[in-house]
């Protein structure tokens, strides 16, 4: 298991029993791959399905049924196909129960950047805000630090904020942390992560709960 | 009084600085041979409503290379490094909307709204021209309705009534482009006789579609 | 045939092939038996349905098969059934052609009352005030007078309006008016009507068109 | 995980005071055993949401005589005699909505908008205490979205998981008060594997349905 399989496999087991779950693009979508035999999910895609299957054979490829990122897709007995704008009445009316995203950067207070870049063109939105504004849940899934070696897990945003919403868990290759009302409160460590390694690594503050899970064994 | 046409006479239809509407999350569920029709014709300064603008060369992607469109309204352009290109040489203008906020604004222009409050984008620079209001404690942003003077849009079979159905995640925008447009123009896989499609299971009631023509034909 | 049949039969002759048409409650109901053959209407019900048929005989009446009305009805083949939101939103986007409603009252610029009536409780509209809003033709049909012979065609209503919208052409058991800008136009008198009983039965003032038709024969 | 349950157990989530949707265009399309089960029930101070009241002594109009109903939001009341007296008699609070704000309102409290503008009832007695405003040059009245505790609708089919098709003009309201309650509850003719109703055809996924209960059980 390589670290973005660790962090789908870590955000899999936050997932309940008929939870309606929808996965960003990138590490989300790992986690289809990760969700516990016992524990029954559906998977929304905004682009008009509920109940995405696993990624068929080559052969078996349907050009009329991708999912959200435009990869093609399968669905499971009793799935549903509908519009967009019904897909994000669905999204925006609350009646998804987790949202998992990758981000940009997330600040201090849990708000996310994951749409735009400072300096580039913004010409892609897609269906990140209303995800982050409707989803009952959200558990972010990220590298702890970017390419270049920089947190992202910063004290202000420098990329533009996706919404003002405050997300509930962020799992990093790293750490886990909860979102609470006065920040973020550092829960879990990975395996053979220390805590001053996430201290080093993290540039917003946060708090440490009193008994956080030292190096959580996470099992496919 | 057959709606059956050839994608010829369709896009013979459209003139040039048209507002037109075209279905497809990316390429699925687009009306491809009614855009590369569109594509052969010489209307020009185009404004497209539209999730995506196609892929370099292929569906709306072959009317932005061909410097046809003027402005787009759309979600999610970045996946066209030609429309990125287009936009940074002012070649094209853009007008980006939150998809589940585009979608809702065409449904809203179909379905006679003035504009409607959404709780997306508050706060963020999609907002920062439009109007915030604060309802029941909640902040909100105003969006207006989207309508046009064509919708292009694909489905799976039409009844020769002009009744659809779609195919899986290819229904996608396309039955509220059929709601908010002048003129509704349909590219159908399959044209059949009418009876053959349920009542309970048409999505696009004919009311709605004025001409249809068949993939793939000229 | 009696003069609802004949204000029916006559509003059944504006009806243009390819039509979208939603008939209101009372003389409009009737419509559907007097249009020509050689031209194909397609029925709006506002509770769910395009392409009414006609009234079922009682053993084959279906209780989940009912118009506006709550009246059994069938469906042609082509019809298709959808949501009330649907169905609104179709008739508020102007996608239904005519219209054809009853009223109480009408004024001099054509706005019409149809819904409630000063000084009892008002406990219904319906979808009045929608078919009204959006269809792209409204035709009204009507007695001339109430049952206790009073004008419906008003200077003033006296009954609480339905829209600010103006109708386009009102049939009556006596006449047939255009609704233009400047008001109302008489353009036809029924068989064996003349013009002085127009006038003495409508209490607003109408302009009469250069040539209007005299006693048009109307038949099924 | 299964979602059904008898009627009786159903109305016991209902307390006294509750916000209830209730389906059905008069009684067609509405949950005529679940309205029964609330009418053995001791639940009272009810507000309902439903297009009518049903008729004298029959569908909601039972739980009207009973004196469960405190307050009705719908379009057309006029039908149920007893309605009337009710609200004469100043026992029933009546709101009277254009039937269709009301079923966009719901269909908004559903989607999560703040509200929409509706150009139907400018200038009538039903947009008295409503904002109004101009749009691109036409008059629209502001309309709040509706949401509800609970949700009573009727289906024809339900599979095992909760997808939902309707019958006919029995659809009506159904499908967007299954979307706008904190609790949703399917009265349905048959329940069937999942599986057996195609993707296509779904008109309410299971995402919106908390419980089935079949029609004609205790």
């Amino acid at each position: 298991m390589n670290v973005k399989q660790y962090i789908a496999a870590r955000a899999a087991k936050e997932l309940k029993d008929g939870d309606i779950v929808n996965l960003g693009i990138g590490i989300p979508t790992l986690v289809a791959d990760y969700i516990p035999s016992d524990v029954k999910v559906f998977l929304h895609s905004e682009n008009g399905i509920l109940g995405v299957g696993p990624t068929p054979d080559p052969e078996h490829i349907d050009q009329n049924l991708v999912n959200a990122g435009k990869l093609p897709v399968t669905v499971l007995e009793g799935s549903s196909y509908f519009d967009s704008a019904s897909s994000f009445a669905m999204i925006r009316g609350g009646h998804v129960s987790v949202s998992i995203l990758g981000v940009l950067q997330i600040d201090a207070i849990g708000r996310i950047a994951n749409w735009a870049v400072p300096g580039k063109s913004v010409l892609g939105v897609g269906g990140a805000m209303d995800l982050l504004e409707g989803s009952k849940k959200i558990i972010v899934t990220t590298m702890h630090t970017s390419n270049q070696g920089e947190s992202k897990i910063v004290n202000e945003l420098t990329y533009p904020i996706t919404s003002e919403r405050i997300v509930d868990l962020i799992i990093t290759d790293l750490a886990v942390f909860a979102v609470k009302e006065d920040g973020l409160h550092l829960i879990e460590l990975s395996p053979g992560v220390s805590l001053e390694e996430v201290q080093l690594k993290t540039d917003a503050p946060f708090l440490i709960a009193k008994s956080f899970n030292k190096g959580k064994e996470v099992t496919a | 009084m057959s709606k059956l046409i050839t994608c010829e006479e369709a896009v013979k239809k459209v003139k040039s600085g048209s507002r037109i509407m075209v279905g497809g999350f990316g390429l699925v569920g687009s009306p491809l041979s009614l855009i590369a029709a569109l594509a052969q014709s010489e209307v020009k300064d185009l404004e497209i409503i539209s999730n995506n603008l196609g892929e370099p060369g292929r569906g709306l992607g072959v009317l932005v290379r061909q410097k046809q469109v003027k402005k787009a309204i759309g979600s999610y352009f970045t996946s066209n490094p030609e429309v990125v290109k287009a936009y940074q040489d002012k070649e094209l203008e853009v007008e980006l909307l939150p998809q589940g906020t585009m979608s809702e604004a065409i449904r809203a222009g179909g379905a006679g709204l003035g504009g409607f409050y959404t709780p997306v984008s508050v706060g963020t620079k999609i907002a920062e021209n439009k109007e915030e209001r604060t309802l029941n404690g909640k902040k909100y942003v105003f969006q207006e309705p989207l309508k046009a003077n064509f919708s292009l849009i694909k489905a799976k079979k039409a009844d020769q009534l002009g009744n659809l159905i779609y195919n899986k995640s290819a229904r996608n925008f396309n039955p509220m482009m059929a709601t908010a447009a002048d003129v509704v123009i349909a590219e159908v896989d399959e044209i059949v006789e009418v009876g053959q499609i349920s009542p309970e299971e048409i999505v696009t009631p004919h009311l709605y579609v004025d001409y249809i023509v068949v993939k793939g034909g000229k």
